[in-house]
Parts: C-alpha cells; structure tokens; sequence
C-alpha cells in the first residue's frame, strides 16, 4: 500500500475532497500545515514594527492507497489541486508497510 | 421623541436629566464600538474580522467628526421652512459655535444643548455603522472612508432633519396636516429603514462576494456575535429609553417596552428556526435579540406592554423569514442588514400603526393617533406606512447616487485577490490572531 | 432596600433618583447578559459554550417576559396577609395595566412605577441565570426553557414577595416582629442562596457529567471568563447601589461597600489558593471577585467599611474553600454555584448579625439591629440564621419538586452521545469557532 | 475640575449630579477591568495574556482596598499648607469614619461624600494598572503586589493630593499664584503622565525582554485589543465629563471634547500609518482612540470644539510617531505606555497653553488663563509646561527609588525560564486556552 | 525503524497514550487532524443556510519504533483506541531510514 | 528521494529554517504538534482540581529532499535545532518514492 500525501493551497480543499471521492478513495485525513517556498510570505506591521510572516497557510491531505490506485489517486489529486500559481504545493508518495482498520483490527488492502 | 426643538425656552438646568442623557449618549456609542462591531465581527470570516472591526471604528471617526463640525446644525439648525424642511443650514453651529443652551434640544427639560449634540451624535455614528452589515467583506477601504462622510452628509443628516428636526416628516410637517403626525420615536425610520434601503443600494451596487451563495461563509467567533448582542441590547436603553430626552415615566414605557419586545422576539426567531430548521440556534437568539430591538425602535413609548409583545412577537418570526430573501433574490446581504433592519425597521414603523396608544404610561407627539387596534382607526397606520416608504425610496436612491459615483470615481470594490487571500492582511497588514512562524525582521518605526 | 413598596404617596417625579434607577436597571442586565453568560461560558469546554451563552439569554427571555406579563405583579403587588404573605395576585398588574406611580416601587423618592418594574426585572432574570452554572453541559434545552418558566413562577418571585413586597420575611413580617426585621439589601437570599439552593437541587437530578470528577473539565477560554467577572463587578453596582432605589448617601454606602469588599475577597481568595495550591490563579482572582459581591449585596449598605472589609474577606477564604465540597461530597456543581452563590450568600447573609451598623453612611431597615460586634447583641443574628436557612430550604425543596417533575415528564438530562460529541453541534447545530472544512451545500432558506 | 473640596458647605443633595457621579464612577472602573485589561491584554503573546489580566485585576484589588483604608485621605485630606501641599493625612478618614457630607468632595452640588471616594477610587486604580503596558511579560507578580501598593501611597495619593487635593500644583498653590493657575481636568498629569513616566523608570530597572527588539511579539488577539479600546473610549465619558462632579454644561462640554478629540486622534493615527507604512492598521485605530483619549484628558472642558479637534489630531501624528523611541533608544516599553501615556499625557498638558478658553461652554479654574491662540498670552503655557516637567521628575524619580529598592529585597524580573515558557504558566499554573491533552488527575481540593 | 502512525478518536487520546507507555513507548508525537471516511460529518446551519461539514475531529499519534517492536506497539494502539463504533480510525505503519536524537545527535535505535 | 522530518522545540523553528535554506532546502511544510517524551509536562490547577498536562508544544518540520542531500539536510536540521537540553526532539527519514509539483506535475527531483 501507499500513503498519498498532499500539501495544498486550503482554498482548493473542497475541490480535491470531491475528485478524490470520485477516483475511489474511500476516506483521507486532514490537517493544517503552513509551507514555506518560492511562494512569497508577507510582512505585517505592529505600530511600525515590520514582521515578517513566511509562512503560508496550507492543507495537508493523506489517504493510503492500494498500490494499484496509487497513480490515479495522485493524478486526481494533483489536477483538483492546480491552479497553476505559485504555492500550488507538492504530492508525495511513500511506502506503507501494513494499514489496520481500529473499529475492527482488519489489516491490509482490506482495512482501507 | 420628545427630546426635541423648542425655540425660545429660558434655560433651567435639570441634573438628573442631564445625568440620564449623559448615560444615554454614552452607552449608545458602546453599541457601535464595541457592540456592533463584535456582533458583526464574530459573523465574518477570520481572515476580515480586523476590517469589519475597523469599519465600524472608522464610522464613529468620520461621523464623530462631521457631526461636531456641520452635522448636528445640518440636523438640528433652527430653519425648517422650503429648502429646509429638507435639511438645516450646516453653518449656523459651526464647530458647535453659538449654541447656548436655550436653543438645544432639551432646553425644555433642563438638559444643556451640548448634552443633546453628544446624545445625537451616537445615532449618527451607528446608522452609518449598521450598514457595514450588508457589504462586509468586499469594499475598498478608502471607498468606505469616503462614502461615511458622503453618506451622512447627503442623507443622514438631512432625513435626522425631515423626522426630528421639525422639517418634512416631522410632527410640523405636511404628512402630520394630510393624515397624522407620523411617530418615530427613536429611529425606525431614520435609522433603520435609512441604513437598511442604503446597505440593500450599496450591495447591489458592490455584487456577491466570491463564492456566494454556496461558499463557506460561517461566522468565525458566535461568542463574539452574542457579545455583540448583548451589549447592543444593554446599549438600546440609551438609544430608546434616551429618546425621551429626560428621565421620567415616558422614558420608562420606553425601557420597559425594549426590554420586553427584545425578549419576545428571540423567543419567537428561535421558534421559528426551531419550526423550521430543526433547531434553534445561538446566531439565531443574538439575532431575534436586534430583530426586536430594531421593531420596537420607532414604538418604544408609543406602545403598552401589550403592543411592545406583539411587536417583538411579530418581528421576530418576520425578520427571521425576511433573512432568506437575499437568497431568493441572489443579492449578497452579507450579514442581513436588509432582513433585520430595513425590514425589521419597517415592520416596527408600520405596527404603530396598530398599537399606538396613549395610554399605560406610553406617548406620542401631539397630533397623532391611537393605532387601529386601539381604536384610532386607519389614519395613523397611513401617515406611517408613507413615512416608512418615503424612507425607503430617499435612503435607496440617493445611496445608490452616493455609491455610483464613488464606483466611478474611485472603485468600490477590492481585488478579488485581496477578498480571498484575506482583507485583514492585503488591506491592513494584519491577522487577526497569532500564528506559528511570524518573525520580525525590522524593527526600526521611522519617526 | 429602601426600594419598596409604600403606599398612597402622591407622586412627584424626581430625576435623578429616576436617572440612577434607569442606569442601575441597564447595567443589571448587562450582568447577565453578557457578563454571567461570559463568566461561565469561558468556563465550559469549547464544545458547549454557546449553549450556555444561550441558556443565558433564555433566561432574559422568558423570565423578561412572564415578569412584565404577571411577575412583577405577583411579586410585588399589594396584597401581603394570609397567603399574600407568600406571593401577592399576579394579575393585579397583569402585563403592569393599572400601575400607576403613586404605586411603584419608587413612589416614596419620586422614581415612575415603570423604572421599579424594569430594576426589578432584571434581578428575576440573573436569578435564573446563576442557576445555569451548577448544571452546565448536560440539560435539556426544551427541559430549560420550561425550568426558567416554572421556577420563576413558583420560586422567584414569591421569595421576592416574601422579603421585599412585604411578605414573610420582610421588614413587617413575623420574623421581624419574632426577633429582628432581617436585613437582604440587595439579595443575598432573594438571589444568591435562592439560585445556590435550586443549583444543588438540579445537580442532584441531574447527576454527573460523564466522566466527572477525573475528566478534562478546564476552561476552555479564561479571557472570556475574566471579561464576564469584570463586567459582573461593574454591573453589580447596579445592583447594590441601585437597590437603595435613590441617588442617595446610602446608595453611595452600598457602592462603596460593593468595591471594596470585592477588592478584598479577591485578594483572599488568591491568598488562599496561594497557600492550598502554591498559585495565585486568574480563575482565582475571576472568582474571588465573584465572591465577595455575593457576599456584600445583602449587607451592601448595611456595613461600614470595616465591615465590607471583613466580609469581603472572609467570603473570599470560605468559597476558595466550599467549592472542594462538590469533590468530596460527589455532586457536580459544574461550575461552583453552590461554593459560590449558596455559600456566599449564606456567608454574607449570617455576617450581617455581626457587622451591621447604622452609622458611617450605613443603613437597615426600621426594626433591624446592630450586629453582634457594634453593640447590638445577637439578636439580629439570630434574625439572620433563620432568614438564610428559611431560604434554603424553601428554595431546595420547591426546585427539587419541580425538576422532578419536569424529569418525570419530559426529562431533564441530554443523551450521552449529544454530551460526549458536543452539545452545540447536537443541540444547536453549531460550532462556536471556525474549523477547516466547512463547506455549504443548501443555501436556500424556506421563507 | 470643578470635583474639589470646598469647605463649609452645607450639604444639599443634589439627586442628579449624584445619579452622573455614581454612574461616572462605575465606568471609569470599567475602563480598567476589562477595558485596559484586554486593551494590553490582546497585545500581549497568549503565554502571557492571563498574567497581563491578572496585574489589572490586582491593581483594583489592591489599590481599592488602601484607597478606602486611607488613600482618599492621602489625597482628599483636609491639610494642604507646610508638608501638606504634598500629602494629606493619611488617617483623618482612616476607612472613611468620619467623612461627612458636608466635607466630601462634593459638597457643593449636592454629591455625598462617599460618591465622590468612589469616583475617585477608580481613578487611583486605573493610574496603577495602565503601568502594567510597560512592564509586561517579565515582572515578578509578587513585585507586581508590592509596587501596586508602595507606588500608591508614595507617588500617585501625593500627587493627586497636590493636583486636586488643593496642594503645591492645585489653582491654590504656588505655580498658580506665580504664573497660572494650571490646568488639569482630568488627569493629564496626575495619570498620565504619572503612570508614563513610571512605567519608563520601571522598564529601565527590568531591562528588555528576552529576544527584544527582533523577536516575534505581536498581539495574539487583535479583536481583544479593539474591545479594550472601544470600551476604554466609553468609559473615558466618566473619566472626562464625570471630572466635572455634576451633571451640567461644563460636563457636555468634556463629553463633546472627549468624543471628537477621539475620532480625530484615530484618523490622524491611521494617517499617519499609511503615509509612513502604506496600510492603515486595526492596532493604530485603537492605539489612536487612546491616545486621543489620554491628550483631552486634561484639557477636557478647557477647550472649544476646535481647540478640541486640535488637540486630537496632533496627539494622533505625535503619539504615533513617538511609539518609534523605544526602538531608537533601546528601552523595551512593551505596550507603548510612554509613547502613548507620557507623551500624550504631556501633548495634552502642553496644549492646553495654546488652547484653553472659556467660551463656548469651556471652562476652567479661577486663576487660569486663556491659551497662547485665544488671546490669553505666553502664561498659562508656561504654567502648564511647568505643571508636565515637574509631574514627569516627580514621578520618574520616586518610581525609580522605589523600583529598586524592590529589586534589591526580592528581585523584580521573573526567571527566563518563565518568561520564555510562558508567564501564565510559570506563575499561574494555568494556559488561557483550551488545547489536547490535558487530563485531570487530582481532583480533591484540600479544603 | 519503523513509524507507526494512528489517526484515532479524540476521545481515546488518554487511554492509548497509556496503553502505548505501557507497550515500552518512550515518546510519541501528537496533532490534531480532522478525518473523511465512513463516519457522517454534521450539518450546521446558520440562519437558515446549511453547511455540510464533513471532516471529523480526529487526532493523530506518531511513534517511532523498533523494528522489533511495531507489532506489538500497533496492537496496543488498536486496541486502545477501539470503540467498535464507526469511525475509530487507522493505524499505518512506515519504514523509517534512520532517526537522530536531536539534543545528542544519537542516531538509529537509541535515539528512539 | 527522501523526507526529512524533525519534530523540535517551537522556539527553534526560525534557526532551522534558515539552516535549511542554507543546506539548499528550496521548501518545507510545517505543521503544530505536541510531543511526549522524556520532557515532563506540567500542572495546571482550575479551582484547586490539578490537571496534569503531559503534552508539550512543538513543532513538525518536513522537507522533501534529494537521496543526496538528506545526510547534509538532517545533519543542518539536527544541528540548528539543538539546545542540548531535554525536549530538543527527533528527527527521522523515510524514503519516498515519488514527488510532485502540484503547479506543473513535474515529477521526481526536479520537482522538489
Ligand atoms: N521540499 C519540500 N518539502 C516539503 N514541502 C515542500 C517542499 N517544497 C515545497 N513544499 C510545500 O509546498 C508548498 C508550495 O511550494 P512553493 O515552492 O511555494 O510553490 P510551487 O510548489 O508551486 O513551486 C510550500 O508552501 C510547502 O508547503
Ligand atoms: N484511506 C484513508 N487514508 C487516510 N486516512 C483514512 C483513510 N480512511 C479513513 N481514514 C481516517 O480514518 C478515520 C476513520 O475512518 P472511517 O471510514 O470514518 O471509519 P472506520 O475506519 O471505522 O471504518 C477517518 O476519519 C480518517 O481520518
Ligand atoms: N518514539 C518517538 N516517536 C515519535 N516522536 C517522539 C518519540 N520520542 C520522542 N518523540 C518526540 O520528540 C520530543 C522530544 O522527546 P523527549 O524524549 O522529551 O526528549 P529528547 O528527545 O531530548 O530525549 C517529544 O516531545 C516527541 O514529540
């Protein structure tokens, strides 16, 4: 199996959710990240002090895949999240040695 | 109200209604900062909360500002006849000069006549305030600058006129000799339906934020919403009960019917989410709270408690109905200042129309009638519904003027790129809340 | 309270007791909403906050309303012998028709009928709302709205009949002429130990909040609860100085005596927390605050400084201390109204027999004595004790009776799964802060 | 201020400049909690918020309590000649016995005594908390305690003593017989400059915090701080117009002043800004109100309109630009208390010699003179700039002593560990919000 | 090496933390995550208009562990954090190259 | 291709992350986190009932870099975010098989 995981522009969220759903994946854990790259951050000012903020709000998607779906799941991904401007964000895919599902103990491709 | 012009009164100080207008004034500027500001902030996404904060401290600024310069003598000068039944000679006070205190507003109850500027100023500053409601989240911030100053000045400030400052919709004007003297006594009409037709114009001329409807627009803080709520509640004693412009059984009947109307009413908006949504909400009782307390507004002391139930009764299912037409109609109301206080304002105006009475403590200004339910037949109810709709067709088209102009000379709208990466930053440089990863680099403030 | 009723004064209006009595009843309100609904809501876990916030609000709602239809009159009205000792006619003044101000509260000091019945609204509403925080997170809203209701009904507002409208225990009553006329200026019984006693009671009911004690129970947002003590502190001035019902040297006592006590309770409280726990605590210091204005409102003018000093200061030891009670006797009074307002009252209420004086500004009623440390003996004490413990029970037994009911009927408690998951989400359908994720999918509302 | 001892009045009370002082009264407590306290308390970084609140609401327990013991009679004694031009008798109204009517503050109208030790209560405790901007993030809370209470007694009861207290700075002492009778209504130098002046003497004995200048420190909730500036403004109609002592035309006179110098002082701020750092910022509105507030503080009724407005726009550009010295000098003054109190305490002082009047409804001490701009010469300048530089030395110097006197006996700066880790934590054993992972384990409360 | 990641019910937190020190886990990283599976998500309404909010509160535990000792640590944590009830999440185990203690610079199992 | 993930003290993350760009890191994802370990928590008391907080803020630091780079990348990353003090964290590598540029699908190192 495979872990998918995403780091996108938060913005593109829903749209990836859906085309996700639609390339089969059954289910995805979400959380908050903020990236830092070629996208520029920006600065604040607190009573004329200048901070600046280089990091930028971002999404973080992971679903674990079989590794047959691995490449449809990372081509939906990638799409639904393009926009084509900087900070667009990556796609990564690791290795995963055994998936269990907790309600029921399953492992495996099943446990998906 | 009968806080009012009353020329050529020799003045005699009284402390204690001028200790209760003093109060009034001053919780009624705590309605728009920070009440108002709160109830509306916490309804905005994170990424606009400081904007829709800032908007709202801007209006007591510029508003504050102009009031004391022109405003309250474009409001309150002495002519009231041709052109000046429309608005008042904005340089007879000048900078307040001159105006000793037989010539204010509570020279009749012993209350000094900068005590009544101070109590009217905070009605100015609000009802530009309200309408940041309805074009949250998308204006240019010098556009709203620009259009506080415009806006008070070409409309508020006349129509304060035409209603209390004896001009055309005054008790002395020709809708009091055709049908009734009109009752607004605490500002249904001039602040309500006023800032409700202006933000209904101002939206239409801004267009939907992006992504609406169907975006998630979610109200980022409900507590700072009920925060808001609440103290706009705690405030609206000053704002109805300080209408009376003394303290006494009048500005009691007012007390009174705001509290009750505001009770009734969120329990009648929640009633209604409850028929209809299946559950009754928190947004929804910080709702019903200002739906009521907008209705009872122009009735405060025109009513009994009778009358103060029922319209709070009524307000708060209507207004809770009225929030779904921008949907229906696909204009972007963002925060419903149409659903609640044009149509929450007008709701209130016309009632009276039923209600009014003289009776159990309540009041009206001379010339006016009991409402249909009281006995008074249908004249009142007429001399009320046209000054609800004079209200409506002067706020709506001169804003649309006002706002139209503005487009075209300087844009109303911010960047698209602005509106989603986030007001707060691309227009103040700043978050709202504190985030991983800010470190400051410069530190050296230019002096 | 020198607020109350008596009979046939020809009515002259002052207006400044007028103006302090108008302000007093605002910032009343503001104690519950949105002080006490601040206070406790920052107190409970971020997944109940707005019910909370909106128990609050519905205990303005329809205490504010029975109170103007029959609860001032049932509280307040004429009648004071046989079973008009323990509520006067609710319809006497049904929806406060026929209330004249030569038959007010404030008749006797020139205040309208209208302002009594708008201070005193105020304190049935916040009565109710103590209550909330004893049974936080786990009742039924519907089961609320209708406690609020009943409770009011058949507890409040004959306790208020009972020691101020004459009744029982009032100045006139038996235990006056038995012992001593029993001194509650401002509602130590009437309020505190009344909410305190019905809190317990509803606890029992209730039971434990799943995995109560042991479980993560912190407050979720200390800010909020500082900003509900701090506002409870301004408000309560409101309450104590306005219960003197003038604008009067007394009132000036009770505000005094309100600041300073408070001042001290909550440097004892941390005191005692500093040596228990080796910190001085912000929730400490928010509810130590809290503490010592429970504690002085029924002596609130009836002690010199000294005597608030002193009674501010044992408060703040004794209710540090009462709310490690819940733990070792296993009743979860979520938020400690029993340790604070059923202590705190009792607390302040017995103190009285102690430290009462009619010197230093101070007042009691006719009948009343100086407590047992100025020279009075113990007989005022003794007045005191069976006042406070009079309250108790009443208040215990009739709220017990009454929630059981309600629990028989329609139940009292919420599922586990809407307290496990959240009761915002699965009462309200609301979350009270943005999370990622939230997408809208309908947007048409029914209209 | 007109608020002062005069001798030999019989008292007559006046029930509406009482309702207006006890009203006032309760503001200006406002003003500190919660007002300033989520002023700074927003600004601070969320490890620190609660330490921040908790040094607010231990200046008004603190200061309270000796203000009541004898702080108002330190200050408001009645000797004033020989050692008394600096202090009063600390123990003539020890606990306020003895303190008649007809010797209190406001005899002349009508004011009980014991109205005005509470009006001037809040001042007491408002001129300690606002040094807490200086100081933050870094102080031992026990030093915190101990300063609160030495720095009352020694600096800020003598000072109000020589100001109000009808010593060396009073109308009657010897700058008034040699130059002008000086002018300070309100408090620009008793306050502001007083809590500026020491907070800087304070922030050079704790030295910078750690990581400053350079370091991540913005404000973790802006919200906060608007909500603390909103209500500071509202609460300043107290300070201001309630300094008048009565419920009159010199009162509207600072309402009016307080409310346009305000909403001027905001827009120059946000000028400012824009033309120094391009964006208009949230902070700047709110750190514009105050320091608008804190510039009319002295000159509140001394002013017209226009000297008014004035006022406010130069303290706007000044303040804003004055919060860049620490950065210059390397002093860490975290929340800008010099940049916005001394500074604007002193702009405020100063001006007043270029604008005082006594038109318009203006008002001022007999013995005063017009400012420089109104006809009235170079004098009164001279008075005012002698009245600033004398409070800046007095205040400065004595902080200083007593500051390091307390470093030496038991150390002022908290451990790094602390500071860094997070004060609320470290000292408070508590967090302000709710995260994962907390889990009770002890539950039993020694009691 | 191997990385053992749960995404779990919140609720359950306390009891796997236990449960995984009881295993012999010297360390684990927690945060939070919100998850899209089975389980339903909610419906919010805010005057009248619906939000679907489909994504779970969910927390995310990570421990690093002996190669020897994964089989072990993952049954602890699926036993811990077993409810039975939809929604009870996943566990996934990765292979990890190397792992460095960063106070000692230890590197491999010892820094573990 | 690797990933690089450090699990360090909050307070270091600024240092990192100039010491990554300085390895030639051209991105990195961060993301809050609460670590348990050898740190002690803390106590917190609410009304004299004690909580005890075993979780400790910290920070998740995650690059995605080139087989090659990763001993100089974690060596920078290790280096920059010691204290020496308990609580400084972990750093770990897991392999990854694949990378994308959400912008432009661009896979592999180039990708990075
Ligand atoms: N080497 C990397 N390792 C981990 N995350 C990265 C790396 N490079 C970029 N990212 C993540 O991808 C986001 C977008 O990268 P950026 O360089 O700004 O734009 P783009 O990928 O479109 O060129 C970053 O904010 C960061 O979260
Ligand atoms: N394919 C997946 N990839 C990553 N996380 C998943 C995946 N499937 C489920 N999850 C996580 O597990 C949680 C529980 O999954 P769910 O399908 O709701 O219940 P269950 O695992 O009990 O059948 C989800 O909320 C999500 O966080
Ligand atoms: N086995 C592990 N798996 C995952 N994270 C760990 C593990 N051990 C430690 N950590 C993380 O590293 C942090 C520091 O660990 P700790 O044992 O406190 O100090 P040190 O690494 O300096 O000995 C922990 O807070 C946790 O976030």
């Amino acid at each position: 199996m495979k872990l998918v995981t995403g780091v996108i522009q938060p913005h593109r969220l829903d749209d990836v959710k859906s085309a996700l759903e639609a390339a089969g994946v059954r289910g995805m854990t979400v959380s908050e990240a903020s990236g830092y790259g070629r996208q520029r951050g920006h600065t604040e000012v607190y009573r004329g002090a200048e901070y600046t903020v280089d990091l930028v709000p971002k999404v973080r998607i992971e679903a674990l895949v079989d590794d047959a779906d691995a490449p449809a799941v990372t081509d939906a991904l990638v799409k639904a999240a393009q926009t084509g401007k900087i900070g667009d964000g990556k796609v990564w895919i690791t290795p995963v040695d055994d998936v269990i599902r907790v309600r029921t103990g399953e492992r495996g491709p099943g446990a998906l | 109200m009968t806080f009012t012009l009353i020329a050529g009164d020799a003045f005699k100080l009284d402390t204690g209604n001028t200790a209760w207008m003093m109060t009034s004034a001053v919780i009624v500027l705590m309605m728009t900062v920070p009440a108002l500001a709160f109830f509306y902030g916490g309804m905005v996404r994170s990424k606009s909360v400081l904007n829709m904060l800032m908007m709202n401290f801007i209006a007591a600024g510029t508003v504050g500002f102009i009031w004391i310069l022109y405003g309250y003598s474009e409001s309150f000068g002495s002519a009231t006849t041709g052109i000046n039944q429309f608005f008042a000679n904005p340089f007879q006070y000048f900078g307040l000069i001159n105006l000793t205190d037989d010539k204010g507003l509570g020279a009749a109850v012993g209350v000094p006549a900068l005590v009544g500027v101070a109590f009217q100023s905070t009605f100015a500053v609000i009802t530009v305030a309200l309408i940041t409601g309805a074009i949250a989240d998308r204006i240019k911030f010098s556009s709203w600058i620009a259009f506080t100053i415009i806006w008070a000045t070409a409309v508020y400030f006349p129509l304060a006129h035409m209603v209390w400052g004896g001009g055309f919709l005054s008790p002395s004007g020709p809708v009091a000799s055709w049908l009734s003297a009109p009752i607004d006594f605490a500002g249904g009409t001039v602040v309500h339906i006023d800032a409700g037709a202006a933000g209904l114009a101002l939206v239409l001329l801004l267009g939907k934020r992006k992504g609406w409807p169907g975006g998630p627009f979610r109200p980022h803080n409900l507590p700072y919403v009920m925060l808001g709520a609440a103290l706009l509640w705690v405030g609206w004693f000053g704002f109805n009960a300080g209408s009376e412009g003394a303290a006494d059984g009048t500005a009691a009947r007012a007390w009174i019917n705001t509290f009750v109307a505001t009770a009734v009413a969120m329990l009648t908006w929640l009633l209604t989410e409850k028929v209809r949504d299946g559950r009754a909400t928190s947004l929804g009782a910080a709702s019903g709270v200002v739906a009521g307390l907008v209705a009872i507004t122009p009735a405060a002391a025109a009513v009994d408690s009778f009358g103060a139930i029922a319209i709070g009764g009524i307000a708060g299912v209507v207004c809770a109905l009225a929030i779904g037409l921008k949907f229906r109609y696909g204009f972007d109301d963002a925060l419903d200042v149409v659903g609640v206080h044009l149509v929450g304002g007008i709701t209130g105006t016309v009632l009276i129309g039923f209600f009014a009475t003289h009776h159990q403590g309540a009041w009206y200004p001379t010339g006016a009638k009991d409402g249909l339910l009281y006995g008074g037949g249908i004249t009142q109810l007429l001399a009320q519904i046209v000054v609800a709709a004079f209200a409506v067709v002067f706020s709506f088209v001169l804003t649309y003027v006002i706002g139209y102009i503005i487009k075209q000379v300087g844009g109303l709208r911010l960047s698209e790129e602005a509106e989603v990466g986030g007001i707060d930053l691309a227009v103040h440089g700043e978050t709202a809340y504190e985030s991983i990863g800010a470190t400051r680099l410069n530190t050296e403030v230019k002096a």
